[in-house]
């Protein structure tokens, strides 16, 4: 995923001279996950340099940038560290458009590693796209699979609304996938229905979806069909794509690895209700974090997903 | 400029004393004996402006409001300088600036009655709305400084805050990325003495705002901001620094927040009549007035013969405003976003089935 | 409102020399409220003051002191400028306990006033419960009378958690009631059931409170019983208490002011299906904000709850 | 010694050269040899360890770590003149001060292997753990202080960040508040060059980091962070400060990251042999053992002696922290509520039977 990122950022890059890329380390470092690496070789330090250590700094000044007509790209190097730029996101990222009734714009993507299973330290485990999903004028997406970086990113840069483009750390380089070269585009918004099945749906994105995919190999075992949505934009949700499907399958669970209360679960639930309230077999279902901070590496399988948790669920919602 | 008074050593940088005598000639800007008029003229117009939605507001015709009442110099120069392809990045106490930019007095009444189309600024290309989050403003300011080098452009961002401003984190990181990136902004601080009720004192125990600079590795200069040619001078220096490739200029202009903070504020309960009097020597318009009329470019009659045509072009377009009509619920849902999420177009039609459901209870 | 929690500061600084309360103008101004009037004058400066403008500045110091023993009550002027203190809450507000083994305590309150229907410039009308009430650590109040102002600030006080004080400024004069003199205690996390009813239970909390309430007279007028619960406490949200009365009542309707997705209401939703599946004889539904930033002054009633709003989905949700 | 080494004049203080001479003889503090002795020890036991958990590292037995080498004489400095009723606020870097404190080797190394609990720090008190998130731990600092002062304790707090970290908005805001509240900070920016991969001139366009002191109208220096004498001295000076009521000190110590930023980090990518070999003769632990030596109070046989020992008791507590045993799952919700929210115990136990099935299940 790490080089489909890259190249996203290459091909826009050498298409758009408005497209900048910066960040902390992501010059000469490229990046602390490389994701960047070599570009500031290819663009030069004028396109792709480091920023002194500053979030709030570089969300803001991405703003000014884009307002003056540029599309900055910008790394908040780890999930954890984007809170001090939380005021310029929901301020003015998200508000721009909105406060000049549409005669400023802020096409702006900032990309953040998220999410737990890499034996990290405190904040750099985090999965807080509920907290994102929840402000108005925001757009948050979260691909899955290189492929799905490199066409969702290309999108999100062309995009001219703000989009939070959260990256799935822990399978950066996990998953091998031979993804087509040149230019392509994913639109934003959509859901990627992974599966089909017709017992049971679940929902999910990004690094979880790997979890699902295993939590399935055991469900087939026990005869059970699970149909599986790969969410890709957590706001706006595609709503239609979990309707169509929760109505078939009439039970649905979301996995997904940030705290439970207000996360994300309860508002895809909440979208099987109001859709498809008399199709449901059993309640909609949430695998999700606890509400607790995510332990350190040594207490950390406590806190992720395993495939047995996933299927945990799907045999109860089945058995409900 | 910026050695003499470099704000290490605590010097204030003046041009005229509070009779309008100047005082420091070889400093004094070259103004043509128009402009300069135009700029006072400009100023009384704020002024008279400012005066009267104060008024309105008493009347309940406008919500809150934060007078420039005492301030009019700064934003005067600054008006006085900016061209068409500068950019303005305003705190909220800018009018003077804005309306310079070609912001009209109705959209800031728009904005101020409560219709976010009183932040669309027709005529003012370059501007931004006004701020709210205090601070926050000037990191767009340095961003917009970058696209201006990256393209090579020959233009300034002028960039407001308060004194109180100054103390958030996103002063620090706005001038400092200004400053690594060398960037042309020219970030002004209106030290007015007070954040709403807080006295300058209590928010650094600096020596004075302009020496921050310092800290970031750019020019910085503290001015008498009540001094309309001191100011203009400084600005001028700072946008000649600035195209010079120089880096940003952080200018501490130093005045006095004569009104309240907003119209629902009450400045009795936070200072004294004395040190509001002890100000009243320094009033900017009555300085530059004593100027003038010392060169014979302006008197009393004039201003008196003017004030009520600006009441009158005030009330005309306040009035405008007020006839401005119902929000369409359009408004509400379409502005947000490029594309707009499908469900965002559901929530509006359920707004709107709601609506008629209404309509057919409450008849 | 505004009386009954001053008298709680007041009856707190006097008993317990470790309560200090600071923020923007809390201190000769008495706060732009006025809620901290004349407690400068009468426990020093020392003990309320004012701070430098910098709400980052004002909750990490807060941290230092809570950390060292004392018990701050910090306040933030309002609802729309806690984002720059937003990393100090989620970093460190929330995570100092869990961070060192239960070490070091923050007890400390963040006062903050919220909600909208004040014709106010933007940002100062948002209702932002469940962002705060996602983040694993915090504990999330919000009273709906004076009388619970008061009880509810003097727990949050005492709490040795940290406490994120949500103050329902459009009520913090409008609500006329007669607070009991003196110190008592309303225990947080428990919500108040306001109203018993049959038909149809309706969560809410804070100045929404009083919209259902005139919603429930035209409900009433309609033949339409409803149940209305006082939240009080966003996290940890009562599930007992919603639970009972949905078992009971068999239909469910959330009542707030923030934006739709990924908000309280879906979380209430998720709740209720949870543990009364079987009673429910219709969707749980929200009445919410849109999804979209609260409109200045001129436009604000089209987003706010009106009761007639509230009545609609009444009707619908019993007429299912 | 803050007047005559004031950062507006862009001095260093230091007291001996790369030799190890004195070259400031006047501000030489008084440590007796003594104290010297136990101080180089104690740095030299710090590069021990540090040494050996890189290579544990690279053994796969802990996770990242971010090495002190080289910075050895700030925390040394800071480790021999804190007291019990200091407080000391870390970035994550300060392993010589915290050991001073009374945390253990064991401590850190269980908190890198991922247990919560290397932050408990059994018999240190008042030390903040670890602080991750960059320079927010200022603020706790300027919040302590203020508790000091409201309760006239004879008390100073020690916080740190590095050069990266002066460029948030919580710098700017903890020196601030602690300037305006006059309280006993002393802040220490361990100014090791970089930031992962960011030289600290692309940090900021300021002449030094001391000079950002006067930003904030405190006292500021900027010492030779690997000279362990001008360390000392500083500290010693900022301490009396802080007690006369003096208000915070904020100190730049100059020194290099002669490691990589953490264990995961190649500096090769983005800096030169040649550097880092400049920066060779300017070790701290160096130049203190050229000075002990020509005093005789220290010989190459004495450390190869010693250094075995330090090993092996490294090693011991490295073992103790390996064999610390599982993560009870309790403790995954039991501390973040002084009071457990009742659905957080309801997922505890539904945790507890998921387990139980899944026992069930994989067996
Ligand atoms: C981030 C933020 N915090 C608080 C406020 C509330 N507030 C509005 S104006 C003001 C005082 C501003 O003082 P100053 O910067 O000196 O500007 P002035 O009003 O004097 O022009 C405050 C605290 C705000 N708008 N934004
Ligand atoms: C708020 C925040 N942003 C980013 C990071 C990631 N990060 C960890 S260390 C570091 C560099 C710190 O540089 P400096 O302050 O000079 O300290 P040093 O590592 O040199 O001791 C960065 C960017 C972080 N921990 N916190
Ligand atoms: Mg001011
Ligand atoms: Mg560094």
């Amino acid at each position: 995923m790490v080089n489909a990122i890259n190249d996203a950022l290459d091909i826009k890059l050498a298409e758009d001279k408005s497209v900048i890329v910066y960040g902390e380390d992501v010059g000469v470092e490229g990046g602390v996950f490389r994701v960047t690496e070599g570009l500031q070789q290819k663009y030069g330090v004028e396109r792709v340099f480091d920023s002194p250590l500053a979030e709030s700094g570089i969300v803001g000044t991405a703003i000014g940038m884009a307002v003056a007509g540029m599309r900055p790209v910008v790394e908040m190097q780890f999930c954890g560290f984007v809170y001090p730029a939380f005021n310029q996101i929901i301020s003015h990222a998200a508000r721009m458009r909105n406060r000049s009734r549409g005669q400023l714009e802020t096409p702006m993507v900032i990309r953040m590693p998220y999410g737990g299973g890499i034996n990290a330290l405190e904040h750099h485990s985090e999965s807080m796209e509920a907290i994102f999903g929840h402000i108005p004028g925001l757009k948050v997406v979260a691909p899955s699979t290189p492929h799905d970086a490199k066409g969702m990113l290309i999108s999100a840069i062309e995009s001219n609304d703000t989009i939070l483009f959260m990256e799935p750390k822990r399978i950066y380089r996990a998953i091998k996938q031979e993804v087509a070269d040149g230019k392509f585009t994913i639109p934003l918004g959509k859901a990627n229905v992974l599966a089909q099945g017709k017992d049971v749906t679940i929902v999910s994105f990004g690094a979880m979806i790997r979890e699902v995919q295993k939590a399935m190999v055991m469900a087939k075992e026990a005869g059970i069909s699970v149909e599986l949505i790969d969410l890709r934009s957590i706001y706006p949700i595609d709503r239609e794509t979990i309707a169509k499907s929760v109505r078939k399958t009439g039970r649905i669970i979301t996995v997904t690895e940030g705290p439970k209360s207000f996360g994300l679960g309860a508002e895809i639930s909440q979208i099987a209700i109001e859709e498809a309230f008399l199709h449901l077999e059993a309640p909609p279902a949430r695998v999700s974090g606890f509400d607790v901070i995510v332990p350190l590496p040594k207490g950390e399988h406590h806190y992720m997903q395993d495939p047995y948790k996933i299927f945990y669920e799907i045999e109860k919602i089945v058995k409900y | 400029m910026f050695n003499e008074y470099n704000p290490i050593d605590n010097k204030v940088f003046q041009i005229i004393d509070d009779k309008g005598k100047v005082i420091n000639k070889a400093m004094m800007p070259a103004v043509s004996d128009e402009k300069l008029l135009k700029a006072y003229k400009d100023m009384l117009f704020a002024r008279t402006a400012d005066l009267q939605i104060v008024s309105y507001q008493r009347q309940g015709r406008i919500y809150t409001y934060p007078p420039n009442y005492g301030q009019e110099a700064i934003s005067g120069a600054v008006g006085a300088i900016i061209g068409d392809n500068d950019w303005l990045v305003p705190a909220f106490r800018e009018m003077g600036a804005m309306l310079a930019k070609g912001v009209t007095l109705k959209e800031l009444f728009l904005y101020f009655m409560g219709y976010e189309d009183g932040s669309k600024f027709q005529n003012a290309k370059k501007t931004l709305p006004i701020s709210v989050p205090i601070a926050s403003q000037l990191l767009h300011a340095a961003g917009i400084g970058y696209e201006i080098k990256y393209n090579k452009k020959d233009e300034v961002v002028f960039a407001f805050v308060g004194d109180g401003g100054t103390s958030e984190g996103d002063f620090h990181e706005a001038v400092n990325f200004a400053g690594v990136w060398k960037v042309p902004v020219v970030f002004i601080i209106q030290n007015n003495q007070y954040g709403i009720s807080t006295p300058t004192r209590m928010q650094t125990a600096s020596e004075s705002l302009a020496i921050k600079a310092v800290a970031y590795g750019v020019k910085g200069i503290k001015v008498d901001g009540n001094d309309y040619f001191a100011m203009y001078k400084a600005v001028e220096e700072s946008v000649k620094a600035c195209k010079n490739g120089e880096g940003p200029v952080l200018i501490e202009a130093v005045t006095y927040r004569k009104g309240a903070h907003t119209t629902s504020d009450d400045p009795t309960k936070y200072r004294t009549k004395e040190e509001e009097q002890q100000w009243e020597s320094k009033d900017p318009l009555r300085r530059l007035k004593l100027y003038l009329e010392a060169k014979k470019l302006w008197s009393e009659k004039e201003e008196e013969k003017i004030i009520p045509q600006y009441k009158e072009e005030v009330d005309r377009q306040f009035i405008e405003a007020e006839n401005y009509g119902p929000y369409p619920k359009e408004d509400v849902f379409k502005y947000l976003y490029a594309e707009m999420p499908d469900d965002l177009k559901e929530q509006e039609k359920e707004y709107e089935r709601f609506l008629q459901w209404k309509a057919s209870k409450v008849k």
